[in-house]
């Protein structure tokens, strides 16, 4: 199976991760959506490291699993203390700061 | 001692009195003032009998000697100097200057005297004379230039002198601005000069010009032009004469100086000067000539219908500079200067005669309410009279010789010279039909009120000081004589001044007496020894004949007059019921100041107020606001996108991608 | 000694700051009199003779960058120099007589913008030059903003002089990157110098040339500011404070006028000569457009203001002339003319006082009781309008003759602005002096205060009217040689000769050097129309 | 098989190590109650340090961790602007509410923790490096831009933040791995031979991986049109922390977007170099005119922030020597302009009840001199007006886009800081020209003062720990301005550790 269908599949995830930010109002939803896109990325990586034939991409997307995992946390650290104030879980209504 | 050295004391007296009088205002008592300023002109006379008596010293052809004290402006080429050129010319007129000035001086010393602005008065006399003579001393075009500006500023000072006139400041401007256009052609002939001969010194340029132009060559002619522009300003010829009867708002000494005996004859003095250019360009001499002629016959037109006294001799003063004009435009220069010399005497005597008058009738200046002053000033009015005889050139008067001796010239130059002598002489009739209107009104006749109490109680009227021009009061505070006016009969000096010119103005003619004598002509040659025209010259037959002509008109014109002031005072009424155009055309000066304001004043406002009103706010600043304006929309709009919602960043960030993601795709293919 | 002069005024400022509040407008006077001093003495020791530059001071700056700190003097700003110190002893005695708020930052500003300005003149290296040329609107910034007058019409000082200083710098930041491409392009891939005599050895390819002239053209012309680029100037004028209002339009306004003889000329050579007539285009509606603006304002400040619209005009005219004779009166103008406007606003300044108020139509006959305020103002109105016998006439006659000889048409145009000149200038004299005192008007003598500035000014005034040849005879030199680098012959006859053809129509044939005079009196002797 | 442990090189790890240890320290030493008011010193001392083993480093460049970072003189340069910003924040956190809300020692260690992303990433050479530095970098300060849970600006900041600059790295992420298929490595030497080798100068893979990374990298840097995040997190953002981003972040990313451009996409230049060109053009544009009319100043200073992030893509787009030098002069100046600026706001934040609104500063001029003047003086520096170090880093910037035939651009940067001037003097207006403004009791309906507003200081204008930075600050920007060649020579040798 030629590399171009991992490239295909990658860049899918990639745009229905960025489709769903676009669309989605619930900051949950969003971070979903970017695990989605990084996981693109690290398809990309293991793809095309297969395709070059060197193992950095693979120890790369290990890396960024990592990293991405922290991202959810703090995000949802954050989530939880906007929760805390009372404050609606919708990133439209978040727009105190504008112009 | 040299020439040029009692020449540069000449000039140096009425600066310093000039100086001292205005440093001194707080601490010189008010008779000092004026004792300063006479002492200063009469001593720069005294220098210029010196420096007569040194020229006549050399040979004729040696009689001109130029000196400079220092490098003015001299740098790239131009070589400027301050330096003065005498020779029998500019000490002829020094002499004729300072000599007048000193007994104005004089006479302005009583007739001033209660004038709260005495000391400013005679400061700005002095600095009047010290211009006039840096202008006929003048060694090069630059100080010509300078001395031409400075009188005109005196001239303005002094017709402005009054400042609390509405009026007289205004005339004073008026007076200002077109001397500056005078200025300015003065200028430009001076950059065209220097464009084609490298130089401004009047040695190297006179030198020069034959040998570089062509006879009515363009660019000589254009020099000549722009030298008569300026001429013309000063001298108060068509069409730049408006300002001069304007300007007898000023106090009458003021007039008779300034606006009848020296700086109005500037402009003749400048044809004279540079009579070589004008050699080389007969078109512009003839130009010269014909202007001169229009001016002495409309002056004299006018001068029959005004009836302000001022304002009257005021007109007779243009028409007389006509002839002045007329006379060293066609080449009979010492004709011309010997005129000038006279004029100063007899219109200066006029002058005083009027101001002694006008100070009795309360300073009214209107003819129409005068009459009978024969009895109560007899000093006075004879004075007059021998003025008026002398500018009617009565046979035997200063007029009567210098006048005809210029008709007769134009008449030996033949062609189509002999307009000037036929219309000279008409004008001659004009001079003397107006003068003599003013002598039969003001002196014969019942006394009018003012002239009624000083024969019976020997009181001068008092009346509210009042602006004769509007009718407005006068705020007494700037000096307007207070009640106690100064008539000759009261103050010796004005007597004295008067006196001496009334003798000069009667037998001053004496000194060039066709066949008999010709002082003026023999001193004054050498200056036009190289000039063509010095080869024409009326035989003593025709002088004479000229001689009889004119007297026989201007007897006939005194004697019109005669007939209708006096014999029939009732034809001047009728006469201007039949002419009635005629007269409104006279009495409004041919329309001159309206031409002027149409062309000229109007325009310029317009334009002011365009520029004003719609350029500076449309455009000039529409060009910062509307670049502000734009920018600020702009900054609108980013704020606009800034919505602050987090989904619509993101949107933009990704569409930046899409940009340049496509972009590079477009570069690389 | 050229360093002295430069810092000298900064170094009071400075410790000005540590002085008691009523001693700081003295020690800021005191700072501007040593100056002057120094100016002075530079001007004593000053070689006539000499086209290049005296009393240089070299010394590395930023040699990463190839900025050098290099000053001098030569004829070109000696006189400027000396006037930028006149003036500021002016201004700063004046201010130092009146009670200042916050005094401290005021003389401070006064004195930094002292030493900038005279850093621009100074300036020999093309970056310091920019850079002192910015530099000197931050202190006038401050002094327009926080000590001006914001006028009932909404329009309040701080935005007039934004307004200002937006605009102005609009000019001189275009003018920093052409100078540093001005020096890159020069140095094309050498080691890169902004010395402007360097950069004068070998002058820029024509197609530079060309946008490089418009950049710094634009700075100079805003700076004058010339006519269509002068719309910062009626707000800025009518908020600025009038003793710094007297030091800016005296001075700064010059720097334009002098920045085109010291940079442009000799760098931008083949473009100067390619757009002079553009350039005089500008100049010529500056002269007019200034005249007639000043002569319908009656805002006493804009009338001054416009006239030296007018007056800047008639220097570029002169400048552009592309003659030395020109260039010399426009020199001298630039000197004459800070002689004459500074004392004009001081004056403005005092007759606000009596009258309480700035506008022509609410003055008049304060002559009555203040002859010495009057004669004073007379002088300085006569040399306004560059009365024949002031050192302006000289100056004018100068730049007129140049402007004669080389475009003769052009000459003509600016001749009326004289005319209107006088009529401006007399009319702001008559309106506040003469005729009847309105109500409210006070007329009161000049204090000695006021005294002890105006007559000083005035004196000068005087004293350069007698002898212009004082200023003629030391810019001589390096303005020829200016010119030349612009022209590139001494005296550019031959140039004028080729211009002949256009002119023929109205004199008959081209126009002679003195020299030329005799040859041609033998061929034109027959010629005739 | 023998296997033998790589050689590790200390010396030039030690920064790192030292940050890395300073974290650690720091966060115990919350926990520790004794040591609970130590956290500042410590991450002082950590600071201090760190930057004592960088100048230890200096003009000695090499490879580290078989190259994947690199300890130059450019990235140690830039490391110094990053520990200078880091100590001056914490200076300016000292009674910083956010501080004491997140608690002392989690907030400076934190802080560290970013601190350490920098210096990783301005000497990160290979996309792992470079990935990992920059989130290293981020995420702390996600968590600190919300660190002022009291107000729901804060919180709002935090999370804009995270998910655009989540967004931003996912972009990165996936541009360097189409990088890396189109080399086949992930460090940047082998990417420029990659490219050059295998004739990739026009594989679209190539060309949008490049996109992707200039897009992550404009993103942090705030360019536009990847700048909207700013304003937002600036104003929303505690102070310092605000003070610290503003150039910290730009800094680090600056140093890498340098190295990545100008050393593994040397080839492409004559792809990607229009491309910044425009960019640099359209933040020059945008961030002007969108900082025209605040009345916040701290949002002026984001988009102020926003141009300037223009005027020093400048000095990276020409691809030249002496456009990094350019880059890396401005940016130390930049350091100490905004730096003046932000401590300013501090002080006038917790003195007056108008939070960071302009009225803050109103009438400052007479009131607090000392105040006033840094502003004034970081204002007409940022302004690039002349005897500041604003104007050299234009004359430099300027010098080397006409060098580099960018004149165009030049010409954008000239007109931008001409824009500028309106609000920046706006600023000092307000200072100089403008009586002060009487404090309205109606605090609620004044911006950042809601109703849990912070505590006012009365005193804080006078408070050493603010002064201090203030005014050194300031007296670096004039004596830079003044003397500019010693920071000439500094910013030379970090150019030339590139070419």
């Amino acid at each position: 199976m030629s590399i171009e269908w991992y490239i295909v599949l990658s860049s899918l995830l990639f745009a229905v991760g960025a489709t769903g930010i676009l669309i989605r109002r619930s900051p949950v939803v969003i971070l979903l959506c970017l695990e989605l896109m990084l996981n693109a990325g690290n398809l990309a990586l293991i793809a095309f490291s297969r395709m070059v034939g060197n193992q950095e991409g693979q120890v790369f997307a290990l890396i960024v699993m990592v990293v991405a995992a922290c991202e959810v946390v703090v995000g949802l650290g954050l989530i939880v203390a906007i929760f805390r104030r009372k404050l609606p879980l919708d990133v439209d209504e978040l727009r105190e700061l504008r112009g | 001692m040299s020439v040029s050295f009692w020449a540069w004391l000449v000039l140096l007296f009425p600066l310093l009195g000039s100086i001292a009088i205005g440093l001194g205002f707080r601490v010189l008592p008010a008779r000092a003032a004026g004792a300063i300023g006479t002492a200063a002109i009469a001593l720069s006379f005294a220098c210029g009998i010196a420096a007569l008596v040194s020229l006549l010293g050399d040979e004729p052809e040696a009689r001109h000697h130029a000196s400079s004290l220092w490098n003015y402006a001299s740098a790239a080429g131009l070589d400027i100097k301050l330096g003065i050129f005498v020779d029998p010319l500019s000490i002829f007129m020094v002499l004729v200057v300072t000599g007048v000035s000193t007994l104005i001086h004089l006479y302005s010393f009583g007739y001033m005297e209660s004038d709260r602005g005495y000391r400013r008065f005679f400061s700005y006399l002095n600095f009047f004379v010290f211009s006039m003579l840096l202008l006929v001393l003048a060694g090069n075009f630059v100080l010509l230039t300078v001395g031409w500006a400075f009188v005109g500023f005196a001239s303005y000072a002094l017709i402005s002198f009054w400042y609390r006139r509405a009026t007289a400041t205004r005339a004073g401007m008026k007076a200002f601005v077109i001397n500056v256009v005078g200025d300015i052609g003065l200028v430009l002939a001076a950059f065209l000069i220097f464009r084609e001969l490298g130089s401004f010194d009047y040695e190297a340029v006179f030198a020069k010009a034959p040998e570089v132009f062509a006879v009515n060559q363009w660019t000589i002619v254009a020099i000549c032009l722009l030298l008569l522009l300026g001429a013309f300003a000063k001298s108060a010829q068509l069409p730049l004469h408006t300002w001069l009867p304007d300007a007898m708002e000023g106090p009458t000494p003021v007039s008779a100086l300034i606006h009848a005996a020296t700086m109005v004859t500037a402009g003749v003095y400048l044809i004279a000067r540079t009579h070589v250019l004008f050699d080389l360009a007969p078109t512009a001499a003839d130009i010269a000539a014909f202007t001169g002629l229009a001016t002495l016959l409309v002056a004299g037109t006018i001068a029959l219908v005004v009836t302000d006294l001022k304002r009257a001799i005021a007109y007779s003063t243009m028409s007389q500079i006509g002839y002045m004009v007329v006379g060293v435009s066609i080449g009979a220069f010492s004709a011309g200067m010997f005129h000038l010399m006279t004029h100063a005497f007899f219109k200066a005597l006029l002058f005083m005669a009027a101001g002694s008058i006008i100070a009795a009738m309360a300073n009214r200046q209107d003819i129409d309410a005068m009459s009978g002053f024969g009895k109560a000033m007899r000093f006075t009015s004879a004075m007059f009279l021998v003025g008026a005889l002398a500018l009617a050139a009565f046979p035997g008067t200063s007029g009567f010789f210098s006048k005809d001796e210029i008709l007769a010239y134009a008449e030996a130059r033949g062609g189509m010279y002999l307009i000037f002598t036929v219309l000279g002489y008409v004008g001659a009739l004009l001079t003397a039909v107006y003068t003599f209107r003013l002598v039969f009104r003001i002196l014969p006749g019942t006394p009018c009120n003012p002239a009624q109490e000083l024969i019976e109680t020997g009181q001068v009227v008092h009346a509210e000081p009042e602006n004769p021009a509007t009718g407005e009061a006068e705020d007494t505070e700037v000096g307007f004589p207070g009640p106690e006016h100064h008539i000759a009969e009261r103050s010796w000096p004005m007597k004295v001044a008067m006196g001496v010119l009334g003798v000069l103005a009667l037998v001053g003619g004496l000194v060039q007496v066709p066949g008999v004598d010709h002082v003026i002509a023999s001193f004054l040659d050498p200056v036009f020894e190289d000039s063509p025209l010095l080869e024409v010259h009326p035989t003593v037959g025709a002088e004479w004949t000229g001689l009889g002509i004119g007297g026989a008109i201007s007897i006939l014109g005194i004697a019109l007059a005669y007939f209708l002031y006096v014999a029939q005072p009732a034809t001047p009424a009728i006469l201007i019921q039949r002419l009635r155009p005629l007269h409104t055309l006279f009495a409004r000066k041919w329309y001159f100041d309206e031409l002027i304001d149409l062309l000229v004043v109007r325009p310029a406002l317009a334009i002011g107020r365009f520029a004003n009103r719609t350029f500076e706010r449309v455009v000039v600043d529409g060009l910062v606001s509307g670049t502000a304006e734009t920018v600020r929309g702009a900054g609108g709009i980013v704020r606009l996108v800034q919505s602050g919602f987090v989904r619509s960043y993101a949107l933009l960030l990704i569409a930046g991608f899409a940009g340049l993601a496509l972009y590079f795709l477009l570069a690389s293919s | 000694m050229t360093n002295s002069l430069l810092w000298t005024p900064l170094v009071f400022g400075l410790i000005g700051l540590a002085l008691p509040k009523r001693l700081t407008g003295w020690w800021a006077t005191l700072g501007t009199a040593v100056t002057l001093g120094i100016a002075i003495a530079l001007l004593a020791g000053f070689d006539s003779g000499a086209a290049g530059l005296q009393d240089t001071v070299e010394a590395e700056w930023i040699p990463g960058l190839g900025v050098e700190y290099s000053l001098g003097v030569d004829g070109l700003n000696v006189f400027l120099l000396v006037l930028t110190a006149l003036l500021w002893l002016g201004g700063t005695a004046f201010a130092a007589f009146r009670e200042q708020e916050r005094p401290h930052l005021f003389f401070l500003m006064m004195l930094l913008a002292e030493t900038a300005t005279l850093g621009a003149f100074l300036a020999q290296d093309l970056l310091l030059f920019v850079l002192f040329f910015d530099l000197m609107l931050v202190p006038f910034y401050f002094l327009f903003g926080a000590w001006g007058s914001d006028r009932p019409d909404g329009v309040t000082a701080s935005a007039a002089t934004l307004k200002m200083i937006v605009y102005t710098l609009v000019g001189s930041l275009l003018m920093l990157v052409a100078a540093i491409a001005t020096a890159i392009v020069a140095a094309d891939g050498g080691q890169i110098t902004f010395s402007i005599a360097d950069l004068a050895q070998n002058p820029l390819g024509e197609g530079s040339q060309r946008w490089i002239f418009w950049f710094f053209a634009a700075a100079f012309l805003v700076k004058m500011p010339a006519f269509l680029l002068h719309g910062w100037m009626p707000d800025a004028y009518r908020a600025a404070p009038l003793p710094v209002l007297a030091v800016f339009s005296g001075v700064l306004a010059k720097v334009g006028a002098y920045g085109f003889l010291r940079v442009v000329l000799p760098l931008f050579p083949d473009a100067t000569v390619e757009f002079q007539e553009v350039v005089l285009v500008i100049a010529l509606a500056s002269i007019l457009y200034g005249s007639v603006m000043a002569f319908t304002q009656t805002n006493v400040r804009l009338v001054a203001g416009y006239s030296s619209v007018a007056q800047l005009g008639f220097m570029t005219a002169g400048i552009f002339a592309l003659r030395a004779d020109g260039a010399d009166g426009a020199v001298l103008q630039m000197v004459n003319h800070g002689l004459v406007v500074a004392p004009l606003f001081i004056i403005v300044a005092v007759l606000a006082e009596r009258s309480g108020s700035e506008d022509l139509r609410e003055m008049g006959g304060m002559a009555m009781r203040a002859p010495v305020l009057a004669a004073l103002f007379l002088i300085v109105a006569l040399a306004t309008l560059a009365m024949p016998g002031s050192a302006n006439f000289i100056g004018e006659f100068y730049i007129l003759n140049g402007l004669f000889q080389a475009k003769i048409a052009f000459a003509f145009v600016a001749i009326a602005g004289v005319a209107m000149s006088a009529y401006y200038a007399l009319r702001l004299y008559q309106r506040t002096m003469h005729n009847r005192v309105p109500a409210g008007v006070g007329s009161r003598e000049l204090g000695w205060r006021d005294g002890v500035v105006l007559v000083p000014l005035v004196a000068c005034i005087v004293g350069l009217a007698l002898y212009p040849q004082l200023v003629l005879k030391r810019t001589d030199a390096s303005v020829q040689q200016s010119v030349a680098a612009a022209t590139g012959k001494p005296a550019p006859e031959a140039e004028l000769a080729e211009e002949a053809p256009a002119m023929s129509g109205w004199t008959g044939y081209g126009p002679l050097a003195d020299r030329q005079v005799d040859e041609l009196a033998a061929g034109e002797s027959g010629k005739s129309p | 098989m023998s296997f033998d442990a790589p050689h590790i090189d200390y010396a030039g790890l030690s920064p790192v190590i030292a940050l890395t240890a300073a974290v650690c320290v720091v966060l115990m030493s919350a926990v520790f109650r004794p040591l609970r008011r130590t956290a500042p010193a410590l991450t002082l001392l950590a600071l201090a340090s760190a930057a004592g083993l960088l100048i230890w480093q200096w003009n000695d460049p090499r490879d580290l961790v078989a190259g994947a970072l690199r300890i130059d003189d450019l990235a140690i340069a830039i490391s110094l602007v990053v520990l200078l910003m880091a100590a001056a924040a914490v200076s300016l956190s000292i009674r910083e509410p956010a501080a004491e809300q997140v608690g002392s020692g989690e907030y400076h260690a934190l802080l560290l923790g970013s601190v350490l992303g920098m210096v990783l990433l301005a000497q990160a050479q290979n996309l792992v490096s470079f990935f990992v530095a920059i989130e290293t970098l981020s995420i702390p300060l996600y968590i600190l831009c919300a660190g002022n849970r009291r107000r729901e600006k804060s919180l709002e900041a935090g999370l804009k933040y995270l998910i655009v600059g989540s967004l931003g790295s996912a972009t990165l992420l996936y541009g360097m791995a189409f990088i890396y298929g189109g080399s086949g490595s992930t460090d940047f030497a082998g990417i420029a031979s990659g490219i050059g080798r295998e004739g990739l100068l026009g594989d679209p893979l190539v060309l949008i991986g490049i996109a992707l990374v200039a897009v992550g990298l404009a993103f942090k840097t705030s360019i536009a049109p990847f700048h909207q995040w700013t304003p937002d997190v600036y104003e929303g953002a505690p102070t310092p922390i605000t003070a610290f981003m503003a150039v910290a972040t730009k800094a680090a990313a600056f140093a890498v977007f340098a190295r990545f451009f100008d050393l593994a996409l040397l080839p492409q230049a004559d792809e990607w170099q229009p491309a910044l060109a425009v960019l640099a053009a359209a933040s020059i544009v945008i961030g002007n005119i969108g900082a025209l009319g605040q009345d916040s100043l701290k949002r002026l200073l984001g988009y102020s922030g926003v141009a300037q992030a223009g005027y020093i893509l400048g000095g990276l787009v020409v691809a030249s020597e002496a456009g990094v030098n350019a880059l890396v002069f401005y940016l130390a100046g930049y350091a100490f302009m905004n730096l003046a600026a932000f401590a300013v706001v501090v002080a006038r934040e917790r003195e007056t009840i108008f939070g960071d609104d302009i009225r803050a500063v109103r009438g400052l001029g007479q009131e607090r001199p000392l105040l006033a003047w840094p502003l004034t003086i970081s204002m007409l520096a940022l302004a690039g007006l002349p005897a500041t170090v604003g104007f050299i880093g234009k004359l430099y910037l300027i010098e080397a886009l006409v060098a580099g035939e960018y004149t165009w651009l030049a010409v954008f940067i000239a007109v931008g800081t001409m824009i500028s001037l309106a609000y920046y003097l706006r600023v000092v207006a307000a200072m100089w020209m403008r009586p002060g403004a009487e404090a309205a009791p109606s605090a609620p309906a004044i911006a950042g003062a809601s109703p849990e507003a912070d505590p006012v200081d009365p005193e804080a204008g006078r408070r050493l720990y603010l002064l201090a930075p203030a005014l050194l600050a300031t007296a670096a920007t004039v004596f830079f301005g003044i003397l500019p060649q010693p920071l000439v020579e500094f910013a030379e040798r970090a150019g030339a550790s590139l070419f």
